[in-house]
C-alpha cells in the first residue's frame, strides 16, 4: 500500500486553500459515491503505463472526458469516451444550464488524471473559485487546487496507487 | 478660403520664419474629405468609444478566469483573500479583479510596444526629420491599423508622432483604472482591455513602419533575404559581440561602425531576440546578405551567455533577462545598456571618451557601462570586444564543466526531485542525470530542447548542482548541430497581393490563415512549432509568423535538410511561409486583414473599427496561435487580434494569462448573426468557437486551427476544403471523426468530394438528416443555408434600413 | 524675424484663416529667455534625465523591501518563487521585483491623478477654449511643479495640454519598464518610481489649476467658507443625493441645475471622498456657503450606503468601491455611473432623454444607467433623486437592524473569531458582540471609528450576522453627532504669503511644515489626526492638509466644541491650519517648498529640478504625514514629495507599500554634504533621517516629525524651537528623553531655553563634552558648526567652481 | 499548560514558507541558547497585561527594543530598553555591520511581542527575505512570516503561555 498523502511540497500558492491530500482507498470510496463522477484525463496518458489505468477506470462504467489529444489512446476501447478541450470543459462546466458530455445533466465529481501539473492547476482554480463541483486529483503530482488530491508520488507508486483506487471501485 | 494642412511653410510676412503647424483641429476628418474618405463613426475612440463592439463579443465569447493568485496585493487595505469570489476590502470580487489583472497585463504589453516606437520614432525624427515619408513598400494603404483607429492617414514621420500621442493618453486612461476605487465590473475591464489590445497594433505599427521607412529594411518583399540561425552558427573563434532585445536604434551604429571599419569578418555579431531580426533586416532591401547571425528568442539567452562565447554583451529593451549583468560578471563579460528602461545600475557614461570606457570595461574596473549617445556606442561596442576577446581568451574563461566533471556531476544527484518541482514545464531532469551517469546524454539532448533555460533550478539543488550548465554541456552535440535560417522580415503585405489573395480568404478557397506569433514558452520544445507549420503549409494555409516563432521556425529541417522558409515561397498566396518581421510587426498580420476589408472588399476603413471587425470576424479564416506565449506583449498583441474578431489559441502556460473568451457551441441563440441585406436574423457555424483559448498539445490544436477557419462567408467549395482538414487533421492526430462536423454542413457540396458518400450515410443513419440517394443530395437536416450573397454582421445598423 | 509663439493668429494672405500654433521647436527655452529666465538643465527630464539626482538621494536612503508576497505572477513562465530573494524565470530576485511593485503603485497612482487632469482639462476646454487664462489667486508663479519640471510657464489652459501630454508620454515609458525582460536594478526601478512621483505631481497640479481657473474655486484664499461635513449632519428627510468620487466635472452641472430650477434646499446633495471637496469649492470664491454637504472618505462609503438614506448614487472616479451598484441595488438605489474609469457594465444611456431614463431607473427596470452627457446628468440625478425618495419611503427601504433585531444577532456570535481573522486591523469586535448582547454598546462606539467598513467580515461569519451593520447601528449615537466643519480647499499659497514665511521657514524659526495628507487607513481611528494637528498647532507648526485627512480633521471638536478649522486661522503663517482642497490640490504642498525656493530665495526653478530639490531637502523643514494612507496615489504623492526632497510618514498599513527609504544615522558619511560657497564637504546633522518610513502610533509620530523638521540651514533659535519641540513631545508621548537629542547640539543657543543648564550637565557628563560652566558655553563637544551662512548641497556642481 | 501550536490559522499567504509553530517550552529553550537575543515590544504592550510579562522578560536580561511608543511601560522599570522604530531596526537588522542597540554586535534571535500582526508581519516579511536573523514570535497572533511562532491564541491562554515561557528560561 502506497501513502499517497505524504509529500504535498508545493512551488507556489495560489492562497490559503490547498487540496486535502487521500489515500487510494478514501479516493476510491469518494468516486462509489458520486452519482455522476466524470474522469478527465490529459495527453499525458499516452506517454505513460497510465493509459491501461485510464482503460480500467473507464471500463468501471465511468465517463471520459478526454483531453488534449488523448482520444488517440481510448479509440476501439470499450469505453465511454469523447473529446472536449481541457478549457472549454472548465468553460462549460461553469454553466449551470450545461448538460454534460452526454446530456444528462450536471456532474457531481471530477477525477483528473495524466495532465500538465501547471495547466491543470489553472483550470482547477478556476473551478475552485468560481464553481461548488468537487475535484479530485488522482495524478502524480499534488494539485493543490484540487479539494482533493494524491500527493506526490514517484512513477511506481502512482500506478500502484491507481491499482489500489481501481480494486476498491 | 486657404486651406493649410500640416507640414513647414514659409509665409511672406513672417521673414525667415519657418511655420510648422502639427495639428489642425478637425483636420483628420479635412484631410479624409478631401482625399475623397469619409470618416467613420469613431475616429481616435475613448476608452467607452468601442464598448458596444466589446459587449457584443463578450456576449457570445464569454470571460472565463484561470486565477494565478487567489489574493490581491494592490492596496493596503489589503492583501485581501478573493478566494471563493469574495469580496476583497475595496468591494472588489475575484473574477472582477482578475479582469483587471488582464487588463494590466494588456497595457503592460501595450506600453511595451508604443514605449519602443516612441523612442524609436523620435531618435528618427532626430535624424531624418519629420518630413521623411512614410515608405513600407507597393501600398497606398500605408497604416493599416493606424487609420482604422485614428482615422489618420499618416504620410511622414511626423504624421505618426499624433498617433503615438493618442495611444499615450488613452493607455493613461486605462492605466488608471487599475488603481483601487475604480472600474467595479469585469465586462468593463474587458472592454478596457480590448481597447487596450488596440492600441497595441497601432503602437506596433508605428513602430514598424517608422523603421522601415528609415532603417533600408526589406518592403513588402517576398525575396527578403535568408539569414543564418541558430546557436550553432555562432563562430566563436572570432571576438564576438552579443546584442540583446528589441530595438535596433542603437545597434544599427554598431552596424554601421563596423561596416565602416570593416570589421565585419574581423567580429561575430549575434542577436538574441527582435533586435536580432530587425538586425537582419537593417539594410537589406537590397536583398543582400544580412549581416548579423540570429542566436534565438529568449529561451536561448541564458545558454548563450553560459556558453561564455560572447566577449561584449549589447542589451536595449524588452525580453531581456534581469540577471544579464551577473551573469555576464561571472564570466568577464562587460555590458553596455543603451536605453533608459534597462540600465541596471552602471554608470552613465554617455558623456565620456570611448578610450575611456574602454579602458574601465576592460581592465574590469566597471562591469559594464549605460551609454544613450548611440554614435558613442557604436564604435565602443565594437572595439571592446575586440579588445575583449584576447583578454577573455588569456583568462581561459569557461562556463561549462568538461567532460570529466560533467559525469561527477550527474553523479552527485541525489533524486531528490527538486529541480523537477520548480521546473516550469516540471522535465524529467532526474532519469537524465541518471542516465547521463551511465554515459547516455540522449534524455539531456531532448531535454535541451524542452528547456526554457529560466534556471530556476539552479539555486534549488541541494547538492550544487549547476543544472542548467548541465543540460548545455550534456547536449554540446545537438546544439553544434543548431544551425538554420531564416527569412528576413518582409514587413507589411502589399496591397497588390491583398488584391489577388482577398477573395479566396473570403471564399475560404484558400482554407485560413494561421498567424503563428509570439513567445518561445513552449510546453514540449521548439520542433513543435515547425511540426504545425509543416503540416499546415502542406495543407495550403497561408503561415504568417513574427518574433519569436519567425526564429524558431528557422531552427528545423525537413528529411531534405531544407528549412520552412528554403522550402515555401514567401508571397502572400496560399501555401506560403511569411516572416513578416520582429514583435512589432505584428501590426502588419491585423493590418493584411484590415487591408482585404479595404482592398478587395471595399469598405472604408478610416476611423471605422466596428464595421471592420465585423467583417474580418464573419469573413476571413485566421487564427492566431502564440503557441509559446510568456509575455505581456503577446496578451496584448492576442487581445489586439481578439478586438478585430480574429481568435487566437495559445499553447497550456497561457492559461496563466487568467482569461479566456470562450463561446457555448451548445446555446444555438448565441450563434446568430443579421444578414445586412434585410436585417434577418441568420443562424452561423460555431466557430470561431472562441477568442482566445488554451489547447493542451499541438496534436489537439491543428484540428482546432482548421475548424476555427470556417466563416459563414465561406462558398461551398471553400467549405468543402476546410471541413476536410478539419475531418482529416482529427482523425490523423486525434484518432478520431470529430464529433460536430456535421453542423458544419449546409448542403452536399459542403461535403469533402473523396467521403462524401460515407459523410451522407452518417448524416443519415446518425443524425436524421434526408438524404436523396439518388442524386445524392441533402434534402432536411441542416440548420443553415448556403447562401453566398448573404453579408452576415452582428452590427445591426449595418443593415439596410428596410428592416432593421 | 518676427517671433512667433502660441496662440491663435490671423494671417493677411491666409484670408478667415485662422492658425493656432501649439507647438513650436524649442519654445519653452525661447520664451523663458524672452521673460529673462534662464531655462534650467533639465526641462522635460526623460526617464534617466534625472538619474543622478535620483541615486544621490538613493545612497543615503536605501530601498528596504518588505514584500507583501514573496512570488511574481507577471508572465506566464510563472509565477515563481522569489522567497528569500530568489531569481524567478526571467532572472529577477525579489528585491528587485518589490522595487518594480513599488513602480507600478507609483505609476498607477499617477496616472490615476493625470487621466483626471487630462479629462476634466478637455472637458473645460470644451467650454471655456484653449485661451482662457489660468488664474489660481495672487501669483504670478502660478504653477511650480510644472514650471520646475517641463520648464512650461502655462498662462491659458491650452498651455496645459502640453504638460499633460508630457507626463502621458513619460508614464508610458515608466509602465513599459514593468513587462518583463526589462529594467532589472532595483536602483534603476527606484529611479524611475521616483520620475513617475515627480510627474504625479505635475499631472496633480495640472488637474487643480484648470479645475481652480474655470469652476470659480477659492483662489488663494485663506478665507474659504466652511462647509458641514460628518453623516450626522445629512437631512435624510428630504430626498438624497449621494455623490461617490474624485472629479466633480460632471457634478457641477447637477449642482448648476438644482441652482436654476431652486431645488438646493429641497434636496439633500451629499459628497463622499474629494468628489465632495471640490462641491465646496465649486463656485465659493466669493466665500459663500457651499451648497453641498462633505460625508467623509472612502471609510464612510459602504456605511452611508448602508445606512440606506441615499435615494440616487452618482460616481464618477477614483476611491469608488466596486460594489457600490450591488450594494444600491439591494436597497433599490439607482446608481448612475458619469466617466468612463467606472462604468459597471450599466447601459450607455447618454443619447436618451431624461424621461425615459428617469421612467427606467425608478420603475426597477434597469439598476442604473451610464450617462456621458453632462447636460444630461445634471438633470437627470436631482429629478431621480425627487422621484425615488418617496418611492423608497413607501417600500419601507431599511438596511441596518432593528434594535430589537440587534440584540438577537449580537447574541447569535459564537465567538469564532473568523470576523477578527480577516478585519483589516484585527479590530476586537468578539468583544464588543458580548458587551452588546448586555446591552454596553459602547465598545462597538469604538469600533465604529477604528473600522474602516471594508466589509470583509460580513461573508466570513458562520451565523451569517450582517456585522458591518451591526456596527453602524449600534453606534447610531455617535454616527449621530458626526458633525463638524471643514474650511473649503483654498488652493495655492500666494506668493506674498511666500515672502513673508519663507525666511522663518528658511531659518527654521517656524518649527516646520506639518503636511497632513491621504487617506483613512488608520490604525486607530480618525481621531489620532485630531491629535496630532492639535498638538502641533499648538506648538506653531504650519499643518497643511488636503482630501481625506482635511475631511477626517473636520470630524472632531476640542472641549469648546470647535473643529481645528475654527479654531485656526489658514494663512500661511505659524500655526495655521491649511486645507489645499482635494486629492490633486496635493501638488501645492510641494509647490509651496517650490515656492519658497523661487520667491524666498530667488532660485531659477525653470526646468531645474535637481538644484530645487537639493535647496528644499537641506532647508525647508518639511515633513508629510499620511497616516492613512491606502492607495496607489498616496504611494505616488509621497514618492514625488521624495525626490524633492521631503520626507514623508505613513501609518503603520504603510508598510504594505512594500518599501521604505531609510537612512542610517550609525554612518556617518552618509550625513554630508558640500558647502556651495568652497565646494568643502561639511557634516550635517542627520535628518530627514528617512525619506518614506512607518512610524507604528501617533504617540511615536510626533517626535519624529519634530525631529525631522531639523535642516542643516536651521539658525540657532530655529534648532533651539525644534529640538524644544522634539524633546517635549519625547518626553510628553514616549515618556523618554530621546537619545540623540545631542547629535543636533552645534552651539549652546541651540538649546532650549529653559533646560539649557541641565542639557549642558548632561552633555557634560554623559557625552563628554567641555562646558565653560562660568560663561554657560560650550566648549568642545559638537560634530557640527553652527554658520548661519553656510549653503548645504548634495551637488557638486552647484558650488563655486574655485574648489569642487 | 497551553498548546500554542494549535491554531495557524491565516486569512492570507505571502509564499509558500510559514512559521513553524512552537511550545512555549520550546521557545524558552531557544531564548535561553541564543547568545544574543533581542526582545523586541510593541506599542500593544501598554493595552494589555502583557507589559508585566514583558518586563518580566526584560529582567532576565534580554535587551529590550522597545517600538512605537512601548518606552512609556519601561520607564522606571529595572529593564534594558531602548526606543527604536521597528522600520528602523529591521533596516539595521539587514545591515551587517550595525553594531546593534548597544554597540555590541549583531543579534542571533530576534524576539517578537506585542505588535499589531500586519505590521509586524510585513517587517517579517523583509527580515524573512532579505537576512538570516532568527526570528520567533511570542505574541497572541499566529505570525506566519517569523520563523518561528506561537500559534493565533485566546488573551488569557497567551497569558499563561507567556508564563509557562518565563518560568522556562
Amino acid at each position: 500500500m502506497v501513502d499517497t498523502t505524504k509529500n504535498t511540497m508545493i512551488y507556489t500558492t495560489w492562497g490559503t486553500r490547498n487540496a486535502k491530500p487521500v489515500q487510494p482507498l478514501v479516493a476510491a470510496k469518494l468516486i462509489s459515491k458520486a452519482k455522476r463522477p466524470l474522469l478527465v484525463v490529459g495527453a499525458d496518458v499516452l506517454e505513460s503505463d497510465v493509459l491501461s489505468k485510464a482503460i480500467e477506470l473507464g471500463k468501471k462504467g465511468m465517463q471520459i472526458a478526454a483531453t488534449g489529444h488523448s482520444m488517440q489512446g481510448f479509440k476501439d476501447q470499450d469505453v465511454n469516451a469523447k473529446y472536449i478541450n481541457i478549457h472549454f470543459l472548465a468553460t462549460y462546466l461553469g454553466d449551470k444550464t450545461w448538460k454534460g458530455l452526454d446530456g444528462l445533466g450536471p456532474y457531481d465529481l471530477l477525477i483528473f488524471l495524466a495532465h500538465k501539473k501547471y495547466y491543470l492547476n489553472q483550470v482547477l482554480s478556476g473551478l475552485k473559485n468560481f464553481t461548488d463541483i468537487k475535484t479530485l486529483a488522482i495524478d502524480r503530482h499534488y494539485f493543490q487546487n484540487a479539494d482533493m488530491s494524491f500527493g506526490n508520488l514517484k512513477p511506481d507508486d502512482h500506478l500502484a496507487a491507481l491499482d489500489e483506487l481501481i480494486s476498491n471501485l | 478660403m486657404t486651406k493649410i494642412s500640416t507640414g513647414k511653410f514659409s509665409l511672406e510676412d513672417l521673414e525667415n520664419v519657418q511655420i510648422t503647424i502639427n495639428n489642425i483641429v478637425g483636420a483628420i476628418e479635412t484631410k479624409a474629405e478631401e482625399e475623397g474618405i469619409e470618416t467613420g463613426p469613431t475616429p481616435k475612440p475613448g476608452v467607452s468609444g468601442l464598448r458596444e463592439w466589446d459587449y457584443k463579443l463578450l456576449s457570445r465569447y464569454q470571460p472565463v478566469y484561470t486565477p494565478v493568485c487567489d489574493q490581491c496585493c494592490y492596496c493596503t487595505y489589503g492583501k485581501c483573500d478573493l478566494g471563493g469570489n469574495k469580496e476583497g476590502a475595496c468591494g472588489i470580487d475575484l473574477g472582477t479583479h482578475q479582469s483587471r489583472e488582464f487588463l494590466l497585463r494588456v497595457i503592460t504589453g501595450a506600453a511595451a510596444h508604443s514605449a519602443h516606437g516612441r523612442h524609436i520614432l523620435h531618435h528618427l525624427i532626430g535624424i531624418h526629420g519629420k518630413d521623411h515619408p512614410i515608405d513600407v513598400g507597393p501600398s497606398n494603404l500605408f497604416a493599416p491599423n493606424t487609420q482604422l483607429v485614428t482615422g489618420i492617414m499618416p504620410k511622414t514621420l511626423g504624421d505618426l508622432e499624433e498617433v503615438v500621442a493618442y495611444v499615450e493618453e488613452q493607455l493613461m486612461q486605462l492605466l488608471s483604472t487599475i488603481h483601487v476605487g475604480q472600474e467595479g465590473s469585469a465586462l468593463d475591464f474587458e472592454s478596457k482591455a480590448l481597447h487596450g489590445g488596440m492600441l497595441d497594433h497601432v503602437g506596433m505599427e508605428v513602430s514598424d513602419i517608422a523603421q522601415i521607412s528609415c532603417l533600408g529594411m526589406p518592403k513588402s518583399d517576398p525575396e527578403a533575404p535568408l539569414a543564418e540561425i541558430g546557436m550553432g552558427c555562432i563562430d566563436s573563434t572570432k571576438p564576438v559581440l552579443l546584442v540583446i532585445g528589441h530595438n535596433v536604434a542603437g545597434i544599427t551604429y554598431i552596424m554601421d561602425y563596423m561596416e565602416e571599419q570593416g570589421l565585419n569578418d574581423k567580429i561575430e555579431l549575434a542577436g538574441l531576440c527582435c533586435t536580432a531580426i530587425d538586425m537582419t533586416r537593417y539594410k537589406t532591401e537590397d536583398r543582400s546578405q544580412p549581416r548579423a547571425k540570429v542566436v534565438g528568442p529568449m529561451a536561448k539567452e541564458l545558454k548563450m551567455i553560459r556558453s561564455a562565447a560572447p566577449d561584449v554583451i549589447v542589451v536595449d529593451e524588452q525580453c531581456v533577462r534581469a540577471d544579464v549583468l551577473d551573469e555576464a560578471k561571472k564570466l568577464f563579460i562587460p555590458v553596455i545598456t543603451t536605453n533608459e528602461k534597462i540600465m541596471y545600475g552602471l554608470s552613465n557614461r554617455s558623456n565620456d571618451t570611448a578610450d575611456q570606457i574602454i579602458e574601465d570595461l576592460s581592465s574590469g574596473k566597471e562591469p559594464g557601462a549605460l551609454i544613450l549617445n548611440f554614435d558613442l556606442l557604436g564604435e565602443v561596442a565594437p572595439r571592446l570586444a575586440m579588445k575583449m576577446a584576447p583578454i577573455r581568451d588569456a583568462k581561459g574563461i569557461k562556463s561549462l564543466p568538461s567532460d570529466e566533471e560533467l559525469r561527477t556531476l550527474t553523479s552527485a544527484c541525489v533524486q531528490c526531485g527538486a529541480c523537477e518541482l520548480v521546473c516550469p514545464n516540471n522535465l524529467p531532469i532526474m532519469n537524465a542525470m541518471v542516465a547521463a551517469v551511465d554515459g547516455d546524454l540522449t534524455k539531456f539532448e531532448k531535454l535541451h530542447d524542452h528547456c526554457i533555460a529560466c534556471g530556476r533550478c539552479d539555486p534549488v539543488c541541494p547538492k550544487d548542482i549547476p543544472i542548467l550548465n548541465v543540460i548545455e554541456k550534456a547536449a554540446q552535440k545537438v546544439i553544434r548541430e543548431e544551425k538554420g535560417k531564416m527569412r528576413a522580415g518582409r514587413g507589411q503585405i502589399s496591397d497588390p497581393e491583398i488584391r489577388e489573395e482577398g477573395v479566396n480568404l473570403v471564399m475560404g478557397t484558400t482554407p485560413g490563415i494561421v498567424a503563428m506569433v509570439g513567445c518561445s514558452n513552449y510546453p514540449e520544445g521548439t520542433k513543435d512549432l515547425f511540426t504545425v507549420a509543416n503540416e499546415m503549409l502542406q495543407r495550403n494555409y497561408i503561415v504568417v509568423v513574427s518574433g519569436c516563432s519567425a526564429m524558431d521556425l528557422g531552427m528545423y529541417k525537413d528529411e531534405e535538410g531544407q528549412t520552412l522558409y528554403e522550402k515555401y515561397p514567401a508571397k502572400f498566396l496560399a501555401g506560403n511561409l511569411i516572416n513578416v518581421g520582429s514583435c512589432v510587426s505584428n501590426s502588419h498580420i491585423t493590418g493584411t486583414a484590415i487591408k482585404v476589408a479595404s482592398i478587395f472588399a471595399q469598405r472604408n476603413i478610416t476611423g471605422n473599427f466596428e464595421e471592420i471587425a465585423d467583417y474580418i470576424m464573419n469573413r476571413i479564416g485566421a487564427v492566431g496561435v502564440a503557441w509559446g506565449a510568456y509575455s505581456q506583449k503577446a496578451a496584448a498583441i492576442g487581445t489586439g487580434c481578439n478586438r478585430l474578431g480574429i481568435p487566437v489559441i495559445v499553447g497550456p502556460h497561457g492559461s496563466k494569462y487568467r482569461r479566456a473568451l470562450i463561446g457555448k457551441p451548445y446555446n444555438e441563440e448565441d450563434w446568430k448573426v443579421y444578414d445586412a441585406r434585410n436585417g434577418e436574423e441568420m443562424p452561423i457555424p460555431s466557430s470561431p468557437e472562441f477568442l482566445l483559448t488554451t489547447a493542451e498539445t499541438i496534436e489537439e490544436l491543428m484540428p482546432m486551427i482548421a475548424k476555427n477557419c470556417i466563416r459563414p462567408s465561406d462558398n461551398n467549395m471553400g467549405r468543402m476544403i476546410k471541413l476536410t482538414h478539419y475531418i482529416e487533421l482529427s482523425q490523423k492526430y486525434m484518432g478520431h471523426m470529430p464529433e460536430d462536423w456535421y453542423k458544419f454542413v449546409r448542403i452536399e457540396t459542403d461535403l469533402p468530394l473523396a467521403k462524401r458518400e460515407e459523410l451522407l450515410k452518417i448524416l443519415e443513419k446518425e443524425h436524421g438528416w434526408e438524404i436523396d440517394w439518388k442524386r445524392k443530395k441533402i434534402i432536411s437536416g441542416p440548420t443553415m443555408k448556403l447562401d453566398v450573397s448573404a453579408q452576415p454582421t452582428n452590427v445591426k445598423r449595418l443593415c439596410k434600413e428596410s428592416v432593421c
